[in-house]
């Protein structure tokens, strides 16, 4: 260890040290509202995005004998991450101060869970990986289950929790099991060791498990089960930084163990992330067809969208990758969208969860409508939106790595889920309102410029992603 | 057969024994008492692979902190143990199947062979090191930095452990004997008029 | 002698009756959160036992991680438990399905 | 000489008028509208009778001119232009001088009609229709004329556009009308595929590339060029002159107000497949296969639509059953290669057909708007001008001589007994029965409304109110009389030529070389040229016809008819009783109008609605569209209830994949 | 002139003009329709502007603009037209200012978003037709859409909800495929410009996939049998305005598509499957024919013989590869120029004849065939208009309807006698149901005292049809002027036909 490593490590240290800062705070502090939280918690975001890309170098570096490592996928990842929980901080303010939910220990806790973002996609070993992605799922269970006396929050909660350390032990078992085929818990160690491996079979088995776990984060079928039970059960603002945050560090991680770990075995995984992308097109698409809860279709949707995130990790090219990296980036910021205007729509005591709940948005709030419009349309990947482009980019990742049918699977596939998002919007635009009295999105300013130009920013980067794309390229191109 | 195959059958066996009790066992009590158990016996087991420091940590920490921990919150929460008995059995054989099943992939896979090795000579021992001091190097150095985001984690443990169950008594009703004595008869009745009947909404 | 197949032998059983808990468990939760100490039991063993034959220490490092981890995840664990028991009075798995579909 | 500008100023006159009288009608008022419109039609009949005498006597040449491109897609051109020759100069003359008496005749006989403008617009209309189709220089402006009578022709059947009849009858006609226009299309098409344009000019010229030429309509089969050019563009003109079996739809245009029975069903829009067929002669001279179909249609149109007319009740049916009968006279000289002679009838034709028609109106007027035959008798008293003209009229059509139409006919019936194609032998046969035939319909007709017993009585009280209003059959308002002058005018106007123009014509027009070389006829097919040998002029021609077969095969009709109409009227009913079967399928029109109803237009509906609910319904949007959807939702559905809420499910699926993808991966990736 | 972004002004101003139009707000309809009128006419000024810059004998793209738009897969926002785009251009900005112009006092609920709606469209519309770069093209193809999901599902009838997702769908389901097909030809060539996908050697199996996929996503749009069940439903439930933007100019896209896409893309595919496509164009005419004839609705009947005519379109376009082979350049232009007349003929006409149906449904509320009769008697200059646009959609000479009829049955009578026959089975057929549907409602004797009480059509109603009537006109009297417009292309096209990929 050095002072390099130190340096390295800058904004990870600042963030702990600012999350221990708000830890005091909270607890000798009196303001219920917690307004002065708030907006420390948002000042050490900003500074934290600062260090990272003050901290960022051309080339990759790494820390603590290989532990960490600072590149340009963990930049976009950790930025996006950043951006993405700031947005659900402001989004969550009013959110919970109207249901009294202990908003201290919501801001702590996702920060903690950011922290654990940076540290899994900046994981260069297995150890970190494990610790990372603990970090981040204790505190997302917890946050689940914030919301004491919702029967549906602890609900929501003891599956999460039961399904995730479920996952995770088989994570780990697989790691285990990679661990005695090749000897070091390194990744890149790891990969230069798959071609001298006696126990190629262990490997594999060791794989099929670390595949069980990375699955699992995205919720790909069929380790898909918690998650509309999750998305639907948790407070909203918390299914904001599940369905975002989570995908984020989900591709970090996905890429860590199977580019910089298992790269070698490239030809193994790809078909499997294909068989399970298939599988999530399938259920994810056609499952949300029949809900009625808004959250739970959105859910559904988001297994869906994971399918064609696998397709352009599953083609294995850099071009691949920078692809899935690009489609969790715009998902995360639709998904904060969609979940956002969810919550922009609820008070206490009236969740605006389900589709009906929308009817004739346009009658009583032309301007939030519009801004659905466009999630929604965004989603279904109707250009000149981003999510189009997303799309786009996979399928021509798959089809560039030879899988035309994997493309196909998945154009079918955005047909039929583009059923579900137009009936929001025919539920917006098409019906009267049922009842006068609901559906006034809430009056906090900064929550309504928040969520405004999160959807405004679909139709920008609609058509200026460019440059994101090639930053994408730049951190597996080098 | 050495002695230390002997052990290790011994305390395999009961290991498996205890784990299928953990899993088995109609009171939950019993579940946990069998449950330690297994971690008795594994620990010995990692002695028997001359893993003294986490044998010994197991038992500490688990059994004696995580255990207690489990068997606190069984005997506080007072689970009635006889409606946690239906469907037990009529799934039984559809998950012991696929447990076996899943068991048999493993061990087909995993290629017992190949793994039918004796154990080198122990490196820490070669070099005149202690177990724990052969841990404690590497912890400190090379996993330094794990170190420090398990105790982020432990820390995390406690936050949301406090923010789940902490409560600050919002629910309970306490009486307030000032203001039981100020009340007027106005205020302990009152008249609402109401529909004599309702109408049936016609459901859709 | 006692070679890394036996270890791992041990390991996969307990890790099948690991699983085996989960899913067939009609009971309450605690024996799913038991069964997943079970399952971190199992990779422990595998660990040790790979970093033994491997002569590797990280492997009886990333137990300690693991077991630290499941201490800090009981906890959280057992958190989330006794609020599904303060909601609902129940800990039954089988009556936890108000969400679904 | 001929400039385009005159020619211009013909065709669009009659444009400008129509626009005026339609669009403006009501500024302008009904003497606005009818003066324009006439005015307008006026002057193309006098610059056409210019032109005319500048092509037969002024020494022009034929006029052949492109007025503007109308596309130019590579080499291949459509145009606008006009050729104007001697045969587009009598159809000219025809068509605009019956078109003016018809307007004349309107100012009277629609006076007190709500669409009197309207009317006006429309036959104007026609007038520019009709002149852009036998003015025009090539196929595609053919084309247009040809449709653009049609659509007139549709417009004024449905004039009465609240008569159920009136819209049912313009749909029919509009519809055969369009079958023959299909083939005719195709028939340009053919054109185009062989010949490479759609100039009469260059088409005739390179005709001569046709002999020899097939063309593989079925494997195996190979056809003719230009058989199939000429059948197809026959078609055509089986639509339009209504030739068997596409004649359904003529009969029922008499719906229409008379004058436009006169203008356009008899005198000059049916005509224009006679017209076509002669213009195109240099194609049909090509195939005798064709000559042969075209002679066989047009005699068996003659003779037996001929028959119907006998049957008939309705004054104008007879007339229009009879412009049937002589429209097949027409076509079969075409068929039998006289091409002049099918012009020469046209001719006649037109003057003592519109005559005849517009009599007829007179008569119509006169009774109230009654039609049936069987409500008249004697009305010669009242109307004597009507009553003379219309026994002109009578004559000309049973082919008298001299009147017009025996000079026009007898030619016919000699040019097809003269023919050597297959087929000439049954053709001969029916157009000389044909005479007998019409002088039966013709001249009971004319006793069954002129002379005879008053049918009708007159009770003032019995018609109240609208004139137009359906009152019992056979009871008047007022005693029938004369119509104005603007009625009678044009029949005493008609009546000259129709007795005059048959002696005058058949020299020049038959063998004279009066049509240059705007006809063309093979020396082979070239009966005319044989019949010329023995013709000396129009007496001798006269005087031969009472030695002649047609001559005295009419006098039987006529002599039959005066016996049972005059002598002994209780007759006819006992002949009709006698022939029952018969009488009945005459009556019947030989059930083509049931053949076709049943066939096109109920089978067209109930295939149509079978096609929709098989097709559309059942298997594109029931099997196709809403099939996937309802598989979408049931896999939906059941993909839902996996999802079953309990934690151990949950597990379950994880292990479950957590084992596929072992067994399918491991097991398989590795071997 | 040249040096203005011309095309970039044409898409963008009735983009952008939406945005003001959107905030006249509920309150303000008034601001918001003379706001619309104005940027459509704006916007219909610009498109004639295209005429007097354009060079008509040259085939290549003109008012070329070419910016770096999104490098990172190396798409252009390329714009450029040649005549074909003109004419469609010019069609889609003058199709919506009469859409304007007729939902004046037609649409009285949230006229500002239709109206924004409708302006956003046109952009959409024109940018399809402008594109050069595929991606592009693709964005504004699938982008349109959402206008029209939004114009139908909102302002439209009863069962417009089921129409609206029926069309999404299906538009959707055909555009996905040519999605997949424009990636990997731009994995191809290397970037996004369609002159190089035209350019690009393929394989044999390369192009049958790719030509499949365009077939898929342009015969949707065209529509051919038999992916037209969407468009009768769409049709009937949108409302006016919709309906006449959706003949009158969305249908043109599949052809366009055709042109620019499936045959100069992949060729010998094309050639290959040629005779699939006419078989299916020739179903269009005569089974849809029959389709149409039974309709007792009269916007589904129009949307039928939208079907019908539009098969004229494909056919037009694919008998080119017999006539070719045949060595018939000539015939094989005429066949395309015929598609393109058609095409922009049946803008004319259907909008003319769903303006008409809206005219009555304005009145009466219902669309039933059975409900009306007689309107002569009542409505006299309305049923001038009607039976005009009857006619001309019934093919008559003189109208514009004819113009492409008759050039498509020349070339196809070239390619085979039989589907020459076929095709002119139209002449019977089409005039069947349009004058079937004639004598219904306009002849007759007035059917009901709700009929006697329509009045007749008013100034602005008069101005709408009679500039259809103008052009239905003016096309069928002398088509030269289009023809010309679009000659240069065409012939590059076909020579670009003639020459194998293979």
């Amino acid at each position: 260890m050095s002072w390099n490593d130190v340096i390295v490590l800058l904004p990870e240290i600042f963030l702990t040290g600012s999350i221990c800062m708000l830890l005091l705070l909270d607890a000798f502090s009196d303001d219920r509202s917690a307004m002065g939280l708030h907006r420390l918690s948002m000042l050490a975001l900003v500074l934290t995005a600062g260090l990272v890309v003050w901290g960022h170098g051309e080339a990759a570096t790494s820390a603590f004998y290989g532990m960490f490592i600072n590149d340009t996928l963990a930049e976009i990842l950790i930025l996006f991450s950043i951006l993405c929980t700031a947005i659900v901080l402001v989004l969550a303010s009013p959110y919970l101060r109207q249901r009294r939910i202990a908003i201290g220990e919501f801001h702590t806790l996702t920060l903690f869970a950011l922290l654990g973002v940076m540290f899994l996609v900046s994981a260069g070993n297995l150890v970190m990986i494990y610790l990372g992605l603990e970090l981040l799922t204790l505190s997302s269970y917890a946050l689940v289950a914030l919301d004491r006396d919702s029967r549906l929050c602890s609900e929501a909660a003891i599956k999460y929790f039961v399904l995730g350390a479920l996952s995770s032990g088989m994570l780990l078992y697989g790691m285990s099991l990679i661990y005695g085929a090749t000897g070091s818990l390194d990744l890149a160690t790891i990969n230069a060791a798959i071609a001298q491996t006696p126990h190629m079979t262990l490997m594999l088995i060791g794989l099929v498990f670390l595949m069980v776990g990375i699955a699992f984060k995205f919720g790909a079928v069929p380790f898909h089960m918690w998650l509309p039970d999750v998305y639907e059960g948790a407070p909203t603002a918390v299914t904001i930084f599940i369905s975002s945050v989570s995908k984020l560090a989900a591709v970090g991680m996905a890429l860590r163990l199977l580019d910089l770990g298992l790269g070698n075995m490239g030809p193994y995984w790809q078909q499997m992330l294909a068989v399970l992308a298939v599988l999530s097109l399938v259920i994810g698409s056609l499952v949300a067809i029949v809900q009625t809860s808004l959250k739970r279709m959105l859910a559904y949707s988001t297994i869906g969208h994971m399918g064609y995130l696998f397709l352009g990790l599953s083609a294995g090219t850099a071009f691949g990758y920078a692809s899935a990296v690009f489609y969790a980036v715009a998902y995360s910021l639709m998904a904060t969208a969609a979940f956002g205007i969810i919550l922009a729509m609820s008070r206490a005591g009236f969740e605006a969860d389900q589709i009906a709940d929308l009817k004739g948005l346009n009658q009583r709030s032309p301007w939030f409508a519009g801004m659905m419009l466009i999630v929604m349309f965004s989603l279904a990947g109707v250009p000149p939106l981003f999510g189009f482009f997303a799309k786009l980019l996979v399928l021509q990742a798959a089809i560039q790595a030879g899988m035309l049918w994997l493309a196909i699977v998945g154009a079918v596939f955005a047909i039929i889920s583009a059923y579900y998002y137009l009936r929001v919007v025919k539920v917006m635009y098409f019906d009267e309102p049922a009842d006068d009295t609901k559906l006034a999105p809430n009056s906090d300013l900064s929550l309504r410029w928040v969520l405004s130009a999160n959807a405004l920013v679909l139709l920008v980067l609609g058509v200026t992603w460019s440059p994101l794309l090639e930053w994408c390229l730049r951190a597996f191109t080098s | 057969m050495t002695i230390q195959l002997a052990a290790f059958y011994f305390f395999a066996s009961i290991s498996v024994l205890a784990a299928l009790g953990v899993i088995g066992l109609r009171n939950p009590v019993h579940a946990v008492l069998s449950l330690v158990l297994t971690f008795f016996s594994t620990a010995c087991i990692w002695m028997l692979l001359q893993a003294e420091f986490l044998a010994l940590a197991l038992i500490v920490v688990y059994v004696g902190a995580v255990m207690v921990l489990f068997l606190f919150v069984v005997m506080m929460l007072d689970i009635q143990v006889a409606e946690t008995r239906e469907g037990f059995v009529r799934y039984l054989p559809i998950g012991l199947g696929v447990a076996v099943v899943m068991l048999l992939e493993i061990l087909a896979l995993i290629g017992i062979r190949a793994m039918q090795v004796v154990p080198p000579a122990n490196p820490a021992r070669v070099d005149g090191l202690s177990n724990v001091a052969w841990i404690g190097q590497a912890l400190y150095t090379e996993y330094l930095l794990p170190f420090e985001v398990a105790a982020l984690i432990l820390t995390v443990g406690m936050v949301a452990a406090v923010a789940l169950t902490l409560r600050r008594r919002k629910g309970v009703r306490h009486q307030f004997p000032s203001q039981q004595v100020q009340a007027k008869p106005r205020e302990r009745v009152r008249l609402v008029s109401m529909p004599a009947e309702c109408k049936e909404e016609p459901k859709s | 002698m006692i070679t890394l197949a036996h270890y791992i032998v041990f390991a996969a059983v307990l890790f099948c009756i690991a699983l085996a808990g989960i899913f067939i468990n009609r009971k309450n939760v605690i024996v799913l959160l038991m069964a997943i100490e079970l399952m971190l039991l199992a990779v422990n063993v595998n660990f040790i036992a790979f970093s033994r034959y491997l002569g590797d220490v990280g492997g009886q490092v990333f137990v300690f991680f693991i077991l630290t981890v499941a201490a800090a995840e009981s906890a959280i664990g057992l958190g989330i438990l006794t609020l599904i028991f303060r909601n609902r009075r129940t800990i039954n798995v089988a009556e936890i399905d108000d969400l679904h579909g | 000489m001929l400039s385009m500008h005159t020619l211009l100023i013909i065709a669009l006159a009659p444009l400008a008028g129509a626009a005026l009288a339609g669009l403006l009608g009501r500024q302008i008022g009904r003497v606005g509208a009818h003066s324009v419109a006439t005015l307008s039609v006026a002057v193309s009949c006098v610059l056409s009778f210019w032109v005319f005498y500048q092509l037969v006597w002024g020494g022009a040449h034929s006029f052949n001119e492109n007025l503007y491109t109308w596309f130019q897609v590579g080499s291949f051109s459509a145009h606008v232009g006009f050729l104007v020759d001697r045969l587009t100069a009598l159809m000219m003359v025809v068509v605009t001088f019956i078109s003016l008496m018809v307007h004349i005749y309107t100012i009277g006989y629609m006076a007190d009609d709500p669409g009197y403008q309207r009317f006006f617009s429309y036959i104007a209309l026609f007038t520019f229709s009709m002149l852009m189709l036998v003015m025009s220089n090539n196929f595609m402006q053919l084309f247009f004329g040809w449709e653009a009578v049609g659509l007139v022709s549709y417009l004024l059947i449905g004039f009465w556009y609240k008569r159920p009849t009136a819209i049912y009858a313009n749909l029919k006609a509009f519809l055969v009308n369009r079958v023959g226009d299909m083939g005719f299309v195709l028939g340009i098409a053919a054109v185009v595929y062989f010949l490479g344009t759609l100039d009469y000019a260059q088409a005739f010229q390179r005709a001569p590339e046709l002999v020899g030429r097939t063309i593989q309509i079925l494997p195996g089969h190979a056809w003719s060029a230009a058989t199939l050019i000429s059948l197809l563009l026959f078609a055509g003109a089986m639509g339009k002159s209504a030739q068997v079996p596409l004649h359904v739809w003529l009969p029922d245009s008499m719906e229409g107000p008379t004058p436009i029975s006169a203008l356009i069903h008899a005198a000059t829009m049916v005509t224009a497949g006679v017209f076509m067929v002669a213009r195109m002669s240099p194609l049909f001279e090509l195939s005798s296969t064709a000559l042969s179909f075209v002679l066989v249609i047009g005699a068996t149109t003659a003779l037996f639509l001929g028959l119907v007319s006998i049957v008939q009740h309705d004054i104008k049916r007879v007339i229009a059953y009879s412009t049937l009968s002589q429209l097949g006279y027409m076509v079969a000289a075409l068929g039998a290669s006289a091409y002049a002679a099918g012009i020469f009838h046209l001719m006649t034709h037109a003057f003592f057909k519109s005559l005849l028609f517009l009599g007829a109106g007179s008569v119509i007027i006169a009774m109230h708007h009654e039609q049936d035959m069987r409500h008249m008798g004697g009305l010669r008293k009242y109307m004597p001008i009507t009553y003379i003209t219309m026994w002109v009229g009578s004559l000309a059509l049973s082919g008298i001589p001299p009147f017009a139409g025996f000079y026009s006919k007898d030619s016919i019936i000699e040019a097809v007994s003269n023919a050597h194609l297959w087929g000439s032998g049954y053709a001969y046969w029916s157009v000389l029965l044909g005479v007998f035939v019409t002088a039966t319909y013709t001249f009971r007709m004319m006793y069954l409304t002129f002379h005879g017993k008053e049918r009708f009585r007159v009770d003032p009280h019995a018609v109240k109110g609208d004139e137009h209003a359906s009152h019992e059959p056979g009871v008047l308002a007022h005693p029938p009389h004369e119509s104005s002058w603007v009625v009678t005018l044009p029949l005493i106007l008609l009546a000259i030529p129709s007795l005059l123009i048959g002696a005058v014509a058949i020299k020049p027009l038959l063998f004279g070389g009066f049509f240059g070389s705007s006809i063309y006829v093979l020396p082979a097919h070239n009966v005319l040229a044989e019949m010329a040998g023995h013709f000396q002029d129009w007496e001798s021609f006269t005087l031969h016809a009472f030695v002649s077969a047609p001559f005295w095969v009419a006098m039987a009709g006529i002599a039959v008819t005066s016996y049972v109409y005059l002598v002994k009227p209780s007759l006819a009913g006992r002949i009709a009783k006698g022939l029952g079967p018969l009488y009945r399928v005459l009556c019947n029109k030989f059930y083509f109008d049931e053949l076709y109803f049943a066939l096109f237009a109920k089978g067209g509906v109930r295939l149509g609605r079978g096609l929709w609910k098989a097709g559309d319904s059942t298997l594109i949007d029931g099997a196709m569209v809403n099939g996937s959807v309802s598989l979408v939702a049931r896999l939906a559905r059941f993909f839902r209830v996996l999802q079953s809420g309990y934690v151990y499910h949950y597990a379950f699926a994880m292990i479950l994949g957590l084992i596929l993808l072992l067994a399918g991966f491991v097991f398989t990736g590795h071997a | 002139m040249s040096h203005w972004p011309l095309l970039s002004l044409l898409i963008w101003v009735p983009i952008a003009g939406a945005i003001p139009v959107l905030f006249a707000g509920q309150n303000r309809p008034s601001t918001a329709r003379w706001l619309t009128l104005l940027i459509s006419l704006v916007t219909f000024i610009l498109s004639l502007a295209l005429l007097f810059g354009y060079n008509y004998n040259s085939g290549a793209m003109q008012f070329v603009e070419s910016h770096a738009w999104l490098p990172a897969i190396h798409s252009r926002y390329g714009l450029g037209v040649d005549g074909i785009s003109i004419a469609l251009i010019i069609l889609t900005s003058f199709t919506n200012v009469l859409v304007v112009v007729g939902a004046w006092e037609v649409i009285r609920d949230k006229v500002h978003q239709y109206m924004a709606a409708m302006l956003v469209l046109t952009g959409l519309m024109i940018g399809i037709f402008a594109a050069t770069d595929a991606l592009l093209f693709y964005v504004f193809f699938e982008a349109m859409l959402i206008p029209m999901f939004i114009i139908i599902g909102v302002w439209g009838g009863p069962r417009r909800i089921y129409a609206t997702i029926k069309f999404f769908l299906f538009t959707m389901f055909g555009s996905i495929f040519m999605l997949l097909a424009l990636i990997f030809l731009y994995l191809k060539t290397g970037n996004f410009s369609i002159a190089a996908m035209q350019h690009v050697p393929l394989t044999m199996t390369e192009q049958t996939w790719i030509f499949f996929s365009f077939l898929i996503a342009f015969a949707v749009k065209v529509p051919m049998v038999p992916v037209h069940t969407w468009l009768p439903d769409a049709h009937v439930e949108a409302p006016t305005g919709g309906s006449v933007v959706l003949a009158a100019v969305m249908l043109k896209i599949g052809g366009y598509g055709f042109i620019r896409f499936a045959l100069p893309i992949t060729p010998d595919a094309a050639d290959h499957f040629a005779w699939l496509v006419i078989t299916l164009s020739l179903i269009a005419i005569i089974y849809i024919g029959y389709v149409a004839l039974v309709q007792e609705d009269m916007k589904k009947l129009v949307a039928y013989s939208s079907v019908a005519h539009m098969g004229f379109v494909t056919l037009g376009l694919f008998i080119v590869f017999i006539l070719i082979r045949d060595g018939s350049v000539d015939m094989a232009k005429l066949g395309i120029q015929g598609s393109m007349v058609q095409m922009i003929s049946h803008g004319f006409i259907s909008g003319a004849m769903f303006t008409s149906i809206g005219v009555m449904y304005d009145r009466m509320h219902t669309r039933m065939i059975k409900d009306y009769g007689g309107l002569a008697n009542v409505m006299p200059w309305f049923a001038l208009f009607m039976v005009f646009f009857g006619l001309a959609n019934a093919g008559l000479p003189g109208t514009s309807g004819f113009v492409g009829e008759f050039m498509v049955i020349i070339a196809s009578f070239h390619a085979s006698p039989w589907i020459g026959l076929a095709a002119a089975f139209t002449l019977v057929i089409g005039a069947g149901y349009t004058l079937w549907l004639i004598k219904r409602v306009v002849w007759g004797e007035v059917r009901s005292p709700e009929v006697a009480a329509m009045k007749d059509i008013s100034a602005r109603e008069i101005f709408v049809l009679a500039s259809f009537a103008l052009l239905v006109l003016w096309l069928g009297f002398w088509p030269e002027p289009l023809v010309h417009l679009i000659h240069a292309p065409i012939t590059e096209l076909v020579h670009t036909l003639g020459h194998s990929k293979l």
